[in-house]
């Protein structure tokens, strides 16, 4: 019976939630805090999740709830110090790392002690190349060159955003979704598809592509939630396979003449239709497309999903206790069908996001890497609709950066990765990083001061509804 | 991490005594030139073994020899072609080069929207192009050709083999002119030696299913020994070294196996597998890329495409170096008579993935 | 345990019992080995009447109440409300047709630990008038209607928001009561009502339940302590490996249904029980205690 | 052809039988799952070869299944690694991240040391040192299992691929040129026919595998300690008041896997092929990953799903070297539809330990 009316310590960051007052940074006031509280809430909704599924946990486990926590909540609020400590180290890791790469850097150091400057500069020199790269370059001849960085930041982001929600949407269900890189190629593949081979009229062409997208998606995510719903495979092994299949099948699409261009062996699709592009936003010097804009309605979609109707209602109680919801009446079968299909379809979205936004062709890499990339978004994002968005801002700027860097200082795009994961790790972990930085006095109650800290802050954030 | 971070940290320590160079310039052994050449790999990246690799070396070749500056990005995927092209022609390129047929797009796009920037791309020819691009292709199957019919002429079993990457026409066109030569053999000698991995009429076969997957690589070449081929023609990158271990362990068991490299002289760049490398399918890229600088450089740029062939050297079948002595002397004096038959369009190569003139 | 040594009693009026609305015929359960866990069970509930179903844990009970919720999946009989075959259908409509199901495990099957106290209030209500139209949610109704029932069942908490996790057993029991007891109901069924609570809080929840008997609607209580089930039942049915004992009726003394529960028909049993108190052992008092023994695995 | 059309009939029936099982939510018998699989792959080979271009295909089946060992010899390290952590309840995530920090560390250190023994040893503790951070993050700081495993398979892979760019491809023969670790006949049982080749003609690695297989499953299911790493798995709570340290049992047994899947990524630079190079173990971790979960969380059971998954693999390639009507594309799904398959027709709900991926906390 201890098994079951023991509260479980929720599996998730709960030690990253708000802590008490005193360990605030003194930069930060307290009205900063609450107002990203707000901000939070209202992104959050009723109920910050757990961002482990819980299906894969135990039935019935007694979760506490999650510290509510989005990375801006994370930024803002008490662990303010934790987060920038976190990136810090983060940047400071790379930095060491680059260094001890550089061959340049190897000279520098040969002589640091005379010169301490230079290695310094040979180490902030990428790192300032990915803030212009990234950000706002002041370089730039005008400013719509100063401002490409950040519109290229969105650009990158939109996909990810969009298949980050779908990762987190299924994770909120109790789902563990590695399918978004097979969901992104079917989205794609349908959206281009109709997107080359049918002309429709302006407006209606690209309603149609993004249509076809999310059915493209929904299809192939949907087969692991009916797998998963009537024979009980396990989700995890599905989508892993399913990915491999959807890739070979692609390739082995683009073989034929129906995907190929016209006299061309090479596996590229024809462009799709001007009447199946994204509008481009701010002409045609920008990537930056009405992709972007698609991917904020589908976050706020996730979020009215999620918090404001009843199928979202299901999809929560579903993941947080699917024996619970079973017994309340809810239909865990459909639930787990529909939730992967959603999620299929927002990863379709970020497939079409891809061809009828920024690459207007079908090929082989067109899903790159961003079905994995979308998992550590979701995990970032705490699998809160906004925290996803943000989340995916943070990594698109980091990939729009790490080119520039790439291309300023030739360092190899790479120790984005590093650097990308190493602040995901950190974040998650506050007590780590105060720990490094000797931060934490009372190291030895670190876990259970963490916890009931978290403990008290679960209250608080539900208290705010 | 941590553990890498100190000692990386103390290593800069003790190392950090030394004194600081006086401010000079860098010491070039040639002039220096503001001229910057620039180029983006595809998403293989520069250290592919392959297309990516010889192109990058050309790049070096020419910034050794005519002094002046380069810079380089690696696509980690095809969403990065677009972003890195710019950022190159941001970095103030003359001439950026591209590696590979995915960003024929990308470079198309980035030409047209900067007239004033030279650019060439490797393995792609579009007759669109504008005016500021020079495509640099192959007519790999020139040299495949002579390769297979190496191949046959060297086999004892009476069967060969070649497997690829992915089934694209940059693949596929190795394993094209690798099939005729063999057939072109049997026809001419009369004889009927089998090659297993590549239908040229179906344009399917064998395939790695990437570009990573060494190990793979080795477990299908032994896979192609099992059934009786002793030469086996890899076009698959890095996965070429799977294959080389494969044939390497075959010949530890005392099997005769030999293996045919693509792209470079894997004599030179894959010295490992040296003992069994009876020639290569050499793409002379690095030539081609430093030529195409220095006309930059020299202000003689043109758009027209250039194809590598037999004729001009821009293809051909690597020396057979340690492997000399298993080549027998008619089959090398058939080969210089073939090579010269295809240079005069006698004998007529034909793959569906030869570029488009 | 608790209420043994407190020994509460429950000031309760002599039920009066209306038409039976609740039928259950040849009810048999199947688990996934083949075992008949349920095992042709018939019996009949009146309005307004309390039937306690006893036994020793693990002799049926739950499949039994979780056959007629509809989440037992090979299931054969029948199971009537009002003329209605319940058996086969899902559990939305049997909850739907009126039927409030108090289940065992409050944690593992009553609520979502993580959810706050606003949305475990309407866990099986939060797709219907008044907390959603279509597929819309509406907060302002789910939490103001959280508040009111908060009040009226005394659950003691700071906030509707909180998760229902941080309540205390007594509390979460209490939340699940106030939802299960919020709509009209035509049968309510409770499992283990009071399970690991406090005395205060058992006292609360046995005069929800004879409230709601006293209103009228059909009572089924599943409880495996006998004082609970001498205190709520007007009837009381014996469970023994699946198969129903007897029914008698609530003034049948513990001898006699420890008997029962130990698998001692009720005539037997009875007859027993009396000679017991005579003084003479017999041996068909330790032969079924032996029977009691293995059924607690 | 008509075997062909037998067999087909065959699978229809027992796939109809499992599916009637299902529906009735009765148990699938294992037998069921075993023959449908032998019947599937017959009934396969009958169709490619049926339709292939050589008219004596010559599958050698000697070939085919060393090719199999050959290729399941890492997805067996991971799956096992996988067993051992989750088996006292931490998913682990990270075995890509694991198997490709062995293999970059074998082939770094072998180099450097000029001693492939040396390298071997590295590559484990270089699949340990994945664990100690996946441990110390997830059971000391409760993090998300699920993250840091994620995020430990993109920081190995880029942090590899890092370090090939900038130093190993700078100098590959002082860097990245690692011997080898050569097959060692056992004398009498290799002489065996078929299996004495496949099976007895390894390199240190493949033997050590056989080993870590028996040692995991004796460890497991017939020794107090296993007792107690299942108890910790199962029920932490329990476990904790009859005296185990449930963390301290978490973190040698993750720290275990580790080292074990480490030893598996050393496979591909010690004894598959010579030299490191970017993301080698291209995706193999998520499939000793789905192997484990197939395998049922059971060291031999895994063992026998990465077997089957590493035959399937081959199987694909030599059909497509015999030649097939199918396209190479659909080939190369093999085995990934197979696996699909199995789970999802045969296999059905599985279990994992109680307290799979959840902290604990004492109290």
């Amino acid at each position: 019976m201890s098994e079951k009316t023991t509260p479980e310590p929720q599996a998730t960051g709960r030690n990253s939630a708000p802590e008490p007052i005193d360990t605030r940074v003194p930069g930060v006031t307290t009205s900063e805090a609450v107002a990203s509280d707000v901000v939070l809430d209202t992104a959050g909704g009723q109920m910050p999740p757990s961002a482990v599924p819980a299906a894969t946990q135990r039935r019935g486990r007694d979760h506490d709830r999650d510290g509510s926590g989005s990375v801006l909540h994370q930024i803002f609020t008490g662990n303010a110090m934790v987060s920038f400590l976190s990136v810090l180290l983060a940047i400071v890791l790379g930095g060491i790392l680059m260094a001890v790469t550089n061959p340049k850097v190897a000279v520098t150091a040969g002589y640091f002690f005379a010169q301490p400057g230079d290695l310094l500069t040979e180490v902030i020199r990428p790192y300032t190349a990915l803030v212009q790269g990234s950000i706002f370059n002041w370089a730039g001849a005008d400013l719509a060159a100063q401002l490409y960085p950040i519109t290229e930041t969105l650009t990158v982001a939109t996909p990810l955003i969009c298949a980050g929600l779908g990762v987190a949407l299924a994770f909120r269900a109790g789902l563990f979704n590695i399918g978004a890189q097979g969901q992104i190629i079917f989205g794609a593949l349908f959206g281009a598809y109709v997107g080359f081979a049918w002309h429709l009229p302006i407006g209606l062409h690209l309603l149609v592509v993004i249509l076809a997208g999310l059915v493209g998606g929904a299809v192939w995510g949907g087969v692991v939630g009916l797998l998963k719903a009537r024979t009980g495979a396990h989700e995890v092994i599905v989508t892993i396979m399913l990915n491999y299949i959807a890739n070979f099948l692609l390739l082995f699409l683009l073989t034929t003449p129906a995907f190929q261009r016209k006299g061309s062996t090479n596996p590229i699709s024809p462009f799709l239709d001007p009447t199946a592009l994204f509008p481009e936003l701010l002409g045609p010097q920008f990537r930056l497309h009405a992709g972007f804009l698609a991917a904020i309605a589908a976050t706020a979609f996730v979020w009215w999903l999620l918090n404001r109707s009843t199928i979202g209602f299901e999809f929560r109680a579903v993941g947080a206790n699917p024996s619970a919801a079973r017994t309340a009446g809810i239909n865990v079968a459909r639930s787990t069908i529909l939730v992967m299909a959603i999620a299929g379809a927002l990863a379709g979205l970020a497939g079409v996001a891809q061809v009828s936004g920024t690459e207007k062709y079908l090929s082989g890499g067109v899903a790159a890497s961003i079905g994995f990339d979308a998992i550590t978004v979701a995990l970032l994002g705490r699998s809160t609709p906004w925290g996803t968005f943000f989340a995916g801002l943070l990594f698109g700027a980091f990939r729009a950066g790490g080119v520039a860097m790439q291309a300023q200082t030739q360092t190899p795009i790479d120790i984005v990765l590093v650097i990308q994961s190493l602040i995901v790790l950190f974040i998650a972990a506050p007590p780590l990083v105060r720990a490094i930085f000797g931060l934490n006095p009372r190291k030895k109650k670190t876990t259970t001061s963490g916890t009931a800290g978290s403990r008290t802050g679960d209250v608080k954030s539900g208290a705010a509804v | 991490m941590a553990g890498v971070a100190t000692l990386g940290a103390s290593a800069l320590l003790l190392t950090g005594c030394g004194a600081a160079p006086s401010a000079s310039g860098p010491s070039g052994s040639a002039t220096a030139s503001d001229y910057t050449a620039c180029m983006v790999s595809d998403s293989g990246g520069f250290d592919d073994k392959s297309f990516n690799q010889s192109g990058y070396e050309g790049l070096q070749s020419a910034v050794k020899d005519l002094g002046i500056k380069e810079k380089h990005v690696q696509s980690k995927a095809d969403t990065d072609y677009d972003p890195n092209l710019r950022s190159m022609v941001q970095q103030g390129c003359k001439l950026t080069v591209t590696v590979g047929f995915l960003l024929g797009d990308a470079t198309k796009s980035i030409a047209t929207a900067n007239p004033n920037s030279h650019f060439a791309i490797i393995d792609y020819n579009d007759p669109t192009f504008p005016k500021n691009v020079k495509p640099i292709v192959y007519d790999t199957a020139q040299a495949a050709f002579l390769a297979g019919y190496l191949a046959a002429g060297t086999s004892k079993t009476g069967k060969v083999a070649t497997f690829g990457g992915i089934n694209i026409p940059t693949v596929t066109i190795f394993m094209d002119g690798f099939a005729d030569g063999v057939k072109h053999y049997n026809e001419k000698k009369g004889k009927s030696v089998q090659l297993i991995g590549w239908d040229k009429d179906k344009q399917d076969g064998t395939f790695v299913g990437d570009f990573k997957q060494v190990d793979k690589g080795k477990v299908l070449t032994q896979g192609f020994l099992d059934q009786g081929a002793d030469v086996v023609l890899p076009v698959a990158g890095p996965v070429g070294g799977g294959a080389g271990s494969a044939i390497l362990d075959a010949k530890s068991k005392g099997k005769d196996a030999k293996l045919i490299w693509v792209d470079s002289d894997g004599y030179l760049t894959a010295p490992d597998y040296k003992s069994v490398i009876l020639s290569s399918v050499q793409k002379t890229m690095s030539t081609a890329v430093e030529t195409v600088i220095k006309d930059d450089k020299d202000g003689k740029f043109d758009a027209s495409p250039y194809i590598g062939t037999l004729a001009n050297g821009g293809v051909a079948l690597a020396p057979f170096h340690d492997l000399d002595s298993a080549v027998p002397a008619d089959l090398k004096s058939d080969l210089d008579q073939l090579k010269k038959d295809i240079i005069s369009g006698t004998v007529k190569v034909e793959s569906k993935s030869s570029p488009t003139k | 345990m608790v209420g043994r040594t407190v020994s509460l009693t429950l000031d309760k009026a002599p039920a009066k019992a209306g038409d039976v609305t609740f039928k259950v015929r040849n009810l048999t359960v199947t688990d996934h080995n083949g075992q008949h866990v349920v095992d042709d069970l018939s019996f009949d509930i009146a309005k307004g009447e309390v039937l306690a179903i006893a036994g020793v844990q693990g002799n049926g009970q739950t499949e039994l109440t979780e056959a007629i919720l509809g989440v037992q999946p090979h299931v054969a009989g029948s199971v009537a409300l009002d003329g209605e075959e319940l058996l086969g259908r899902s559990v939305k409509h049997v909850l739907g047709a009126g039927v409030g199901f108090v289940p065992e495990d409050r944690t593992l099957d009553g609520l979502v630990g993580t959810f706050t106290i606003s949305e475990n209030m309407i866990l099986d209500l939060y797709d219907k008038a008044p907390f959603a139209r279509g597929v819309g949610m509406k907060p302002g109704v789910i939490a103001e209607n959280a508040a009111r029932k908060v009040e009226e069942f005394d659950v003691r908490t700071p906030s509707v928001s909180a998760a229902v996790g941080t309540l205390s057993g007594g509390n979460q029991q209490k939340v699940v009561l106030a939802r299960e007891l919020s709509r009209p109901l035509r049968l309510f069924i409770a499992s283990q009502p009071t399970r690991g609570l406090d005395v205060g809080s058992i006292e609360f929840v046995h005069k929800r339940v004879i409230a709601e008997r006293d209103h009228g609607t059909p009572v089924m209580i599943v409880s495996t302590e006998l004082d609970e089930v001498l205190q709520l039942a007007d009837r009381i049915a014996v469970l023994y490996r699946g198969r129903l004992v007897g029914i008698v009726p609530a003034t049948t003394s513990r001898d006699v249904l420890g008997l029962m529960m130990a698998g001692v028909p009720a005539a037997e049993a009875e007859a027993s029980a009396a000679a017991h108190v005579s003084g003479a052992t017999t041996a068909a008092v330790s032969e079924p205690a032996g029977h009691e023994g293995e059924s607690h695995v | 052809m008509a075997l062909g059309w037998i067999c087909s009939v065959l699978l229809l029936a027992l796939a109809g039988y499992a599916c009637f099982l299902t529906v009735k939510r009765r148990r699938t018998p294992g037998w069921l799952g075993g023959i449908f699989a032998v019947v599937f792959l017959i009934g396969f080979m009958i169709w490619i070869v049926a339709g292939g271009r050589d008219p004596e295909p010559s599958i050698s089946l000697g070939g085919l299944m060393a090719g199999a060992v050959t290729l399941a010899v890492p997805l067996v390290f991971g799956s096992l690694s996988g067993v051992l952590c989750e088996r006292a309840g931490v998913v682990n995530i990270a075995i890509e991240g694991q198997l490709l920090l062995g293999a970059f560390s074998a082939a770094v250190v072998a180099t450097v040391t000029a001693n492939v023994y040396v390298g071997l040893i590295s590559a484990a503790v270089a699949g340990a040192l994945v664990s100690l951070v996946l441990a110390v993050v997830s059971i000391k700081y409760l993090v998300n299992q699920i993250i840091v495993g994620v995020v430990l398979n993109v920081l190995i892979s880029g942090l590899t691929s890092f370090l090939f760019s900038t130093l190993l491809t700078a100098d590959p023969e002082h860097l990245n040129k690692p011997g080898r670790l050569q097959a060692v006949d056992i004398p009498f049982l290799a002489d065996i026919p078929i299996i004495g080749p496949i099976l007895f003609r390894q390199s240190l690695v493949g033997y050590l595998m056989y080993v870590a297989v028996i040692v995991v499953y004796v460890g497991l299911f017939h020794t107090k300690w296993g007792l107690r790493v299942r108890a910790v798995g199962e029920h932490p709570q329990a476990a904790d008041t009859v005296g185990i340290n449930v963390n301290r049992t978490r973190f040698i047994n993750v720290l275990m896997g580790g080292a074990i899947a480490g030893i598996g990524g050393s496979f591909f630079t010690l004894v598959s092929v010579d030299a490191f190079s970017k993301d080698m173990s291209g995706g193999r971790g998520y499939i000793a990953l789905a192997a484990m979960i197939f395998g049922r969380w059971n060291p031999i059971g895994a063992f026998l799903a990465a077997l089957l998954f590493g035959f399937a693999d081959n199987l694909q390639s030599i059909i497509t070297i015999i030649g097939s009507p199918v396209p190479s594309q659909f080939m190369a799904m093999l085995p990934y539809a197979l696996t699909v398959v199995a789970v999802a027709g045969l296999v059905g709900r599985s279990r994992p330990p109680a307290a799979d991926g959840i902290p604990y906390v004492k109290g």
